[in-house]
């Protein structure tokens, strides 16, 4: 198992190496990894139609609970299988569609990547595990749609793609942390078991935004819709696989996976009835005013993501097994329109739906494709679209919790707009006259159009046999999202009921819609004044806002002045630790043996200060040093009052070169200029001398304190003794405390060296590093 | 006996700095402040150090404070010949009461080298110096 | 600076504050000294040199530049420091001669280690400040 | 004992009030050289304090800090007059 | 004339090896004793320089130490009452030092004594300009050192 | 005298911090100096000051026969000095490169924008 | 218990350097040098990571002084894991800089002062005493600052000015706490300082001192509000320089806020939540400043700002999760920014810019070195199983914990915007076709011509970076141990005292 997952990684990998291999007809030897795939789940189905489930374990990071478990039930069988199904006529679609592409090598790359993640999200059986392999998707995806990446537009599709997908992905990942740091694992299968403790606790409601959030950024969920119609910049087998078939459904599967766990409550029920019947509503209303076919197909997509979210949210026995239906049903059909389209466009160079007309007379084969395909996804009687609409206007109509009449309106009103769409892609471009233009078209080769036909053909096949679906796919998908088994087969004909009515209302509305509405660019324009309404512009909005709020942010903070970056550090200091010494306890002075003054001592620190105001009002750069040199040669007399001989010596010595430097770099720069102003002045003044204030402060609590001189004894008894010398500093410095010196020696050499570069280096004009 | 010596000696020897530092003070230009300053610390930190020299019996300290007398004595002089001549090509004004100025002119502009006024006869080229003082 | 008396009196400081720091080096373990200081003394001493001569005559006078003494010092220092590991203590761990030496007194890792200061103080404060000295935009 | 209050009560005033007056004219000026001047006044009177104080305290270390004083006043000055005839010269 | 002084050294650390005590007051009395016994041994031989040189630098001394305070309390007083008596001016001061060491030496105690200061010495090493506080006629002012300072002094260097 | 001593640490604090937020570099410079000895002066301080006992072992005596002033925060400032030192000399160098390169000390001068990065 | 192990690394570059300064004017030989020392000081890093994960701390008391008297040196596992990981980065700077670097840096000290840069935070990492710390500290700074201004032109040296200002404050603030440290328990020995600082009961003066040393450390991890100097210097330096200053500088101000607030300083209320504010702040403020600009280097320089905030704020939650989630993040931010950087300035030697507007084309021109930096680049966003991302799970985990969930969301918030930048990156340098150079004589591809040995020296530190931080990914079982390890070391300090101190 490890290995049918990790497959599509490897061999991406090799592609590195040998790719430029893959050239002509040879392509289609790789579609050989997925049929192969295909194979090795389609092995399951007899243990999993059973009631059977697969649980296989790695161990790879067990002491974050993180381990390469997988599971394979009902749910991931099927999608498992749409993944490599669909995925192998992807593949063999796309050696023909790409035949001529450099970068073929590239794209076989990333689609096995996407494969691999994909099949990994579906079959992990630990959040975490999941989340790794749903990141991958986005990734591959990102890398997929960004495929012609020197188009702008495909970049910036790419681009916003994945921010939303991306950050759905984080919010997700801190989602599934919660979870498991609740429930005290990441394993999918023990979450179900402390289920009720997590709907029980508090923080229920702020993971389910989390995981929501997740799931609606990739199943593109209003309101993060509208990157997926953006995705369709990406080459058309990418659209078929990733945006109508697999990866965007990876939002529906993670909730119908974590349905056992987390749902079932209004938490859960109200946000994905309504989010997903906004959507669906929405996207579908949508879909019937785009003229562009892919445009049409991603929106009608969409609708189907919200019709799946709707019914997980229902999440009735009879709303899951629908969902379950729509699922493979919805991945049949607008798989194969997509790869239609994608012939359409291969041949005839355009896509735009009004131009498109006549084609089944150079294109029959396709012509048969698309016209199935439009008769599964309008729900005719005998396909498999008809059983799908059934369930779920059974689902609406039967649920016990909300209200069954608003729903079923809702979808009735969505699948006729559906219904418009479908037969838009699938049969206007084959109906009616075929412009002179398109005369000369020839049907490509067999490898573009057989795939679609398989797809739709099957779509007619599972309709008229749904057994074939039924009990080994679709029943056990239902019972592991619900987590029991279900018994209620899918059936043709269910009677003359309510639901039927209901399907001959959408079915006559949606023909009638199909016959007096024709598409068109007015159209278009009309719904797109309305485009200032739409979430992605109002997060182009968004986005604009708070790139702008960010330079202004940015700038503000990083203005470029270095005194007012150190205001800010100083003004943070003297708010923290004024804060802290103000509060909590007196500041006071408790003096508890102070050393005599004594004249000398208040003449130099008198001096001092008059000093430092010198140096620091005067207008005269020299006099300015020489007042710091004064400073410093006070600051040498208390080091001598204070018995520190070694301390004044350096000093002095070191002060003086310090003079030297200065006076030796001084001697061409003009006099100060007093740039600030008084205000200015007044303000620094106050922050300076409050931080002054402060470290006094501090001073005299520490000076209160009482002060241990074990170290310093030690240094005292041990100097001559032990190390042999009677200055004691000294003796600190070369001996017990000689590493200090040896690297602070290194410091001056370092200083020596940077002073020469700094001087004497200049730079070739070649050499740029 | 020691110990009077000692008193005597630091007495004038503070006493000459304090002079000193009122001469500083007081003084009206810049090279009488000069003159009198080194000459008067120069003698009272000789007589301190003496003191010293004095006051500690053993060689090591007496050489030291010896050597310190000896070095100040040295490079006073040198140290105040060096500012009053920097002084004096900056500008340094001198006090209205000012007798007599001969180092008037006797710069070099160009190449700050000083003329002893006896060039003329010897070499004869011309003096170059006429920037004078006010 | 072009001053006769300067010039004169610092040819005769020169040897004098040289002597001067290599005592202040030496005594450094006894009393109030040792190889910064020393260092810083000697160095004081070039610049003043320096200054009277030219920058270009006390290079001359020292033959190598200054800042080949920085690797020689930092070398001395280190190996002072390190040498203790070849008898298997830890580094910096003093190691001394058994009799004392006249005049200096106890010898031992502690005096070269300060010594290595020395030069590197010396090597230092020389770059730096000859460097900016002959530095001309 | 008595030499020590001598010091302490008779000359150390006098050195620090000649400290007060020479640093007036350091700060007063009012020509840079007077500074310079002043500065080095004070080095020397520096000397001075140290080898009283190190009478008083009887301890010889402080001779060397006198030594080291005497050395530096001399750099300083000199470093000064170097700036100031460059600088002129510019 | 360095044989005699290398000698009378000799004898001065003999005095404190004998005696046993490292003062200083006690070298000096050690050096002064020598001196004396050297005089007293020398005095039929022909080179008479070392001796008559050591007076002389004595001499010097004591004539610089009155020199020195003389003027300073000349100085002293000037400052500390309230007017100034003072006649500040330069003079071209010609010597007859020459030799580098002369200049310094007699630029050192020029400048040590209160009243006088050197401002610089002339390129050709010919000439010193002397600051003098107390510039009555410059004439009397320059044959003063003359025959003070730089007499002496070259008395004892030449 | 601590009071004295606490005084003037704050004072070298707060002047240090002024002149940092000045617009020359030299007073920058200046300030950085400033701060360092304030900071010498706190570590001298708050290691307890002890007057007229260096901590030099007498001649004549093995061990300390008298009390002596700590040498720890001796040797600690004496370090940091030399440090400062080794940085301050860097910094005062670069202050001539930077003058040299945009005729200025000014600090608010030092804003070459980011369209002229590459 | 004494073993001299433990200062190799440190002695190893100190020698390295020395011998360099011996070759001064010798490029070749300094380049060889310091690959081979480089080389030498990694396995003894690795030997002393092996000797401290098999045996246990390690101590060294310098000069055979007993523990509170001497300088302590300590390997414990967190330590001797920076050792190892700054080996790593330390040789691949190393190898990159035989090309990367220009021939007149390296006759003007490049190697000797890299070496010493090197050596000081070996140095930071192995000390035990908190003045030999600043001591290090110092070291580390000196020597960035002439990297830094190393034949720098105007940009770089204007950021000097800003980035040694600011770092000489840091060091002053630093210097007053330990000034404040030493007067309130008389000792520098941080094993010794923990006890006494944990036995004193003035709980004010425990804070004022911990604020020194929260803003010293703080303005060199680059914390709001003092991060200022980074994002005005970082942009500026030679590509190796720079890697270095990402990957390891402001790395060994986290690892000294890590080792001071666990052992000496045990964060109480106060401390936490003043730490977990800045986290928030720093984490937003280095997003908003990522999401706005255009140079490659400038971007990444605000991307650290941002990431420093995750591991402050795992610091500030101060559970054995948070620290274990904080320390993750840190090894895994050592190697990938130091390679972000050498990429960085690979992109620049392939095009002469960092400007992304002007850059371009480079999937197009060098796809297999593209698909190589596009792994590194996605570990640095934390794209999983790459290195980033495990780390979040433990910063999510122990903010869920204790309800911290503004810094969850900001943590959020600045991977979302990391994300965000890394594809932006990716799309406009490697997707965007090059836009047209025009004659501009900067603009020009020097890779190319270069030798193949030239090119390998170039593109094998990042590979070798790259196959270390994937390691990291996905070995994170690995890593995990040792992180962990470390929290509990960090929790229970007992053993690291009683190494240091000896048992009693
Ligand atoms: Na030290
Ligand atoms: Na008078």
């Amino acid at each position: 198992m490890l290995i049918a997952v990790l497959a599509g990684l490897i061999v991406s990998i090799l592609y590195i190496p040998f790719g430029k291999y893959l050239k002509g007809r040879l392509a289609v030897l790789v579609a050989l990894l997925p049929i192969g795939l295909f194979a090795y789940f389609a092995s399951f189905i007899p243990m999993i139609s059973n009631g059977g489930n697969a649980d296989y374990q790695y161990p790879w990071v067990p002491s974050l609970g993180i381990n390469l478990d997988f599971r394979l039930d009902g749910l991931s069988l099927l999608f498992s299988l749409l993944i490599t199904g669909i995925g192998s006529l992807v593949y063999l679609y796309a050696s023909s569609y790409l035949k001529a592409h450099p970068y073929l090598d590239r794209f076989y790359g990333y689609l096995s990547l996407f494969m691999a993640a994909m099949l990994g999200v579906v079959l992990s059986d630990n959040v975490l595990l999941l989340f790794i392999f749903w990141e991958l998707t986005s990734i591959s995806s990102f890398f997929l749609i960004g495929f012609n990446n020197d188009s702008a537009e495909s970049r910036k599709s790419s681009l916003v793609a994945l921010a939303v997908t991306g950050g759905g992905g984080f919010l997700l990942m801190a989602g599934f942390v919660l979870m498991g740091h609740l429930s005290g694992s990441y394993s999918i299968q023990e979450m179900v078991q402390s289920n009720e403790f997590l709907k029980n606790n508090s923080l229920y409601p702020l993971m389910l935004l989390l995981v929501f959030a997740g799931a609606f950024t990739k199943s593109a969920q209003f309101p993060f819709h509208f990157w997926l119609p953006g995705a369709m910049k990406a080459p058309t087998p990418i659209s078929a696989y990733l945006h109508s078939a697999t990866m965007v459904k990876a939002g529906v599967y993670l909730l119908a996976r974590i349905y056992p766990v987390l749902g079932g409550t209004d938490y859960w029920t109200y946000p994905l009835i309504i989010v997903g019947g906004i959507t669906m509503l929405y996207s579908a209303f949508h879909s019937i005013f785009r003229t562009d076919l892919k445009g049409i197909l991603a929106y009608s997509t969409i609708s189907a993501l919200g019709v799946l979210v709707f019914l997980i949210g229902i999440g009735t026995a009879q709303s899951l097994l629908a969902a379950s239906v729509f699922i493979l049903v919805h991945a049949l059909y607008k798989a194969a329109l997509f790869l239609i389209t994608g012939v359409i466009d291969h041949e005839t160079g355009t896509r735009d739906v009004t131009r498109l007309a006549g084609l089944h007379k150079v294109l029959p084969p396709l012509a048969v494709g698309g016209f199935l395909a439009a008769l599964s996804s309008a729900g005719l009687p005998f396909t498999f679209g008809f059983i799908g609409k059934d369930l779920i206007y059974e689902a609406t109509l039967n649920t016990d919790s909300v209200m069954p009449t608003i729903l079923t309106t809702l979808a009735v009103i969505t699948n006729i707009f559906l219904l418009y769409a479908g037969l838009l892609a699938g049969l206007k471009p084959f109906t009616g006259r075929l412009p002179t233009a398109y005369a000369g078209i020839h049907l490509p080769h067999w490898l573009m159009w057989i795939p679609p036909m398989l797809l739709s053909l099957l779509g007619i096949a599972f309709g008229a046999f749904p057994a074939l679906a039924d009990t080994a796919l679709l029943n056990p998908a239902a019972a592991a999202m619900i987590n029991k088994p279900i018994d209620s087969p899918l059936k043709i004909w269910h009677g003359f009921n309510l639901v039927l009515l209901l399907s001959t209302v959408t079915l006559i509305l949606g023909a009638v819609l199909y016959l007096i509405r024709k598409p068109s660019a007015g159209g278009l324009a009309r719904i797109e004044r309305f485009d200032y309404l739409s979430p992605r512009h109002l997060l182009t909005k968004i986005v604009y806002y708070s790139k702008k709020f960010s330079a202004r942010y940015t700038q503000t903070l990083h203005s470029g002045f270095l005194r007012v970056y150190i205001f800010r550090i100083v003004t943070f200091a003297v708010l923290l630790l004024g804060f802290r010494l103000l509060t909590g306890g007196p500041v006071w002075f408790t003096p508890n043996h102070l050393s005599p003054i004594s004249v000398y001592e208040v003449v130099v620190g008198g001096i001092l200060i008059v000093t430092i105001y010198l140096a620091v009002t005067t207008l005269s750069r020299l006099t300015a040093v020489v007042a710091t040199s004064v400073i410093g040669y006070c600051i040498c007399l208390l080091f001598v009052f204070y018995s520190a001989p070694d301390l004044a010596m350096t000093q002095f010595t070191i002060d003086t070169l310090t003079v030297v430097l200065f006076v030796l770099v001084l001697f061409r720069l003009p006099p100060f200029l007093n740039f600030t102003n008084r205000l200015a002045r007044m303000r620094d003044w106050l922050l300076a001398s409050s931080f002054g204030a402060i470290v006094s402060l501090i001073a005299v609590q520490v000076l209160n304190q009482p002060f241990d001189h074990a170290v310093s004894r030690f240094y005292g008894e041990n100097a001559y003794l032990l190390a042999k010398g009677k200055n004691v500093v000294n003796v600190i410095l070369v001996d017990f405390r000689g590493v200090d010196t040896m690297f602070e020696i290194v410091v001056l050499a370092i200083a020596a060296i940077g002073v020469f570069s700094l001087l004497k280096l200049k730079l070739k004009a070649s050499e740029k590093e | 006996m020691t110990t009077v010596i000692i008193c005597v000696l630091c007495t004038i020897g503070a006493l000459a700095i304090l002079a000193a530092a009122i001469g500083i003070l007081r003084m009206p230009d810049f090279y009488l402040r000069l003159s009198v300053s080194v000459k008067a610390a120069t003698l009272g930190g000789g007589l301190l150090l003496l003191a010293a020299a004095i006051y500690f019996p053993e060689v090591s300290v007496t050489t030291k404070a010896l050597a310190i007398i000896f070095f100040m004595t040295l490079t006073g002089p040198v140290a105040a010949h060096l500012i009053g001549r920097t002084a004096y090509f900056i500008g340094t004004e001198q006090w209205k009461g000012t007798v007599r100025d001969d180092l008037a002119g006797m710069y070099n502009k160009e190449t700050r080298e000083l003329n002893s006024g006896d060039e003329k006869k010897e070499e004869g080229h011309e003096r170059t110096g006429e920037q004078g003082h006010e | 600076m072009k001053s006769t008396i300067l010039k004169t009196a610092s040819s005769y400081l020169l040897p004098i504050l040289l002597l001067f720091s290599i005592f202040i080096l030496l005594r450094g373990h006894y009393h109030p000294g040792g190889g910064f200081v020393g260092g810083l003394i000697a160095s004081i001493a070039f610049v003043l040199h320096a200054f009277t001569h030219s920058t270009d005559d006390t290079l001359k006078l020292l033959r190598v530049h200054p800042g080949t003494l920085i690797p020689v010092g930092l070398g001395l220092a280190s190996l002072s420091m390190f040498a203790p590991v070849f008898t298997d203590q830890p580094i910096m761990t003093g190691l001394w001669f058994k009799e004392p030496f006249p005049v200096i007194g106890m010898i031992g890792s502690a005096l070269f280690f300060d010594i290595g200061v020395y030069f590197v103080v010396v090597g230092v404060v020389l770059t730096i400040l000859f460097t900016i000295s002959q530095y001309s935009e | 004992m008595m030499l020590s209050t001598y010091i302490d009560y008779v000359i150390i005033p006098i050195l620090g009030l000649s400290l007060l007056l020479v640093f007036i004219r350091l700060v007063k000026g009012p020509s840079i050289v007077d500074r310079v001047i002043a500065l080095d006044l004070l080095i020397s009177i520096g000397v001075s304090v140290i080898a009283v104080y190190s009478i008083s305290t009887e301890k010889t270390t402080f001779i060397d800090i006198a030594m080291i004083l005497a050395l530096i006043a001399f750099l300083g000055t000199i470093a000064f007059s170097y700036y100031l005839e460059k600088r002129g010269r510019k | 004339m360095v044989k005699q002084f290398l000698m009378n050294l000799l004898l001065a650390f003999t005095w404190v090896a004998l005696t046993g005590t490292l003062y200083f007051s006690n070298f000096l009395f050690g050096y002064a004793t020598g001196f004396f016994l050297m005089w007293v041994m020398n005095r039929n031989e022909q080179d008479h320089r070392y001796f008559n040189r050591v007076p002389k630098i004595i001499g010097f001394f004591l004539y610089f130490l009155y020199q020195l305070i003389r003027a300073n309390i000349q100085v002293a007083y000037d400052i500390v009452t309230p007017n100034f008596y003072m006649r500040p001016g330069i003079v071209k001061y010609p010597m007859n030092a020459r030799s580098e060491i002369e200049i310094n030496l007699l630029s050192t105690v020029i400048s040590l004594t209160p009243g006088t200061l050197i401002i610089d010495v002339s390129e050709d090493q010919k000439v010193l300009y002397i600051h003098v506080m107390y510039l009555k006629d410059k004439e009397q002012f320059i044959q003063q050192i003359k025959d003070g300072f730089e007499r002496r002094l070259l008395e004892i260097l030449r | 005298m601590e009071l004295l001593i606490v005084i003037l640490i704050g004072v070298l604090y707060a002047s240090g911090i002024f002149m940092l937020l000045r617009r020359s570099m030299v007073k920058l410079l200046i300030g950085l100096i400033l701060l360092g000895n304030g900071a010498n002066l706190l570590i001298f301080l708050l290691g307890r000051i002890t007057k007229g006992k260096p901590p030099v072992i007498d001649d004549i005596s093995p061990i300390f026969t008298d009390i002596y002033a700590d040498p720890i925060p001796q040797a600690l400032i004496l370090t940091a000095i030399v440090i400062t030192f080794g940085l301050q000399a860097f910094a005062i160098v670069l202050l001539k490169r930077v003058y040299v390169l945009i005729n200025s000390d000014d600090l608010d001068d030092l804003n070459t924008p980011e369209e002229e990065d590459i | 218990m004494t073993d001299n192990t433990i200062i190799f690394p440190v002695i190893t570059h100190l020698f390295i350097a020395i011998l360099s300064l011996f070759f001064w004017g010798k490029a070749t030989a300094q380049r060889i040098i310091s690959v081979v020392g480089s080389v030498i000081a990694m396995v003894m890093a690795i030997a002393l990571f092996a000797e401290v994960w098999n045996g246990g701390i390690l101590t060294m008391q310098a000069a055979n002084w007993e523990a509170p008297f001497g300088i302590s040196f300590v390997a414990d596992v967190f330590s001797s894991s920076m050792v190892l990981l700054a080996s790593f980065s330390g040789l691949a700077v190393s190898i990159y800089s035989v090309t990367g670097v220009a021939r007149s840096r390296i006759l003007y000290g490049y190697f000797p002062i890299f070496h010493f840069l090197l050596m000081g935070l070996n140095g930071a990492f192995l000390s035990g005493d908190i003045f030999n710390l600043y001591v290090w500290f110092e070291v580390i700074i000196i020597a960035s600052f002439v990297l830094m201004t190393l034949g720098g032109r105007k940009a770089q040296i204007e950021g000097s000015v800003k980035y040694m200002a600011m770092n000489i404050l840091a060091s002053a603030f630093f210097l007053t706490g330990i000034g404040i440290l030493y007067g309130i328990t008389g000792t520098l020995n941080m094993a010794d300082l923990s006890l006494k600082i944990g036995a004193l009961e003035n709980q004010k003066l425990v804070d004022i001192t911990a604020i020194f040393f929260v803003i010293g450390f703080g303005i060199k991890s680059a914390v709001f509000p003092l991060y200022f100097w980074l994002p005005s210097s970082y942009h500026t330096p030679p590509s190796a320089v720079a890697a270095v200053f990402g990957g390891l500088l402001t790395k060994v101000g986290i690892y000294a806020l890590f080792r001071v607030f666990t052992l000496i300083f045990i964060p109480d209320d106060f401390i936490s939540t003043l730490l977990i504010i800045l986290a928030v702040f720093t984490v937003l403020t280095g997003t908003f400043g990522a999401v706005i600009k255009n140079n490659i280097r400038r971007l990444l320089s605000y991307l650290i700002v941002c990431h420093i905030g995750f591991m402050i704020g795992g610091l500030g939650m101060y559970s054995e999760v948070a620290l274990t989630g904080a320390l993750f993040y840190l090894f895994h931010d050592m190697v990938v920014k130091t390679n972000v950087f050498l990429i960085a300035g690979l992109i620049r030697k392939m095009r002469g810019t960092m400007n992304m507007d002007k850059l371009g084309g480079l999937y197009a021109a060098y796809p297999l070195l593209s698909l190589l930096m596009a792994i590194v680049l996605f570990s640095l966003v934390g794209i999983p199983p790459l290195s980033g991302f495990w780390p979040k799970i433990y910063l999510f985990e122990a903010g869920f914990m204790d309800g911290h969930y503004v810094l969850v969301a900001a943590i959020i918030i600045g991977s979302f915007a990391t994300l965000y930048v890394i594809a932006k990156l990716w799309a406009s340098v490697f997707w965007k076709n090059q836009p047209d150079m025009g004659d501009d004589p900067v603009l020009t591809d020097d890779f190319k011509p270069l030798s193949k040995f030239r090119k390998s020296l170039l593109v094998t530190p990042i590979i070798f970076l790259a196959v270390i931080t994937l390691y990291i990914g996905l070995g994170a079982e690995n890593i995990g141990l040792v992180v962990k390890h470390i929290a509990r070391e960090m929790k229970d300090t007992t053993p690291y005292i009683e190494a240091v101190l000896g048992t009693n």
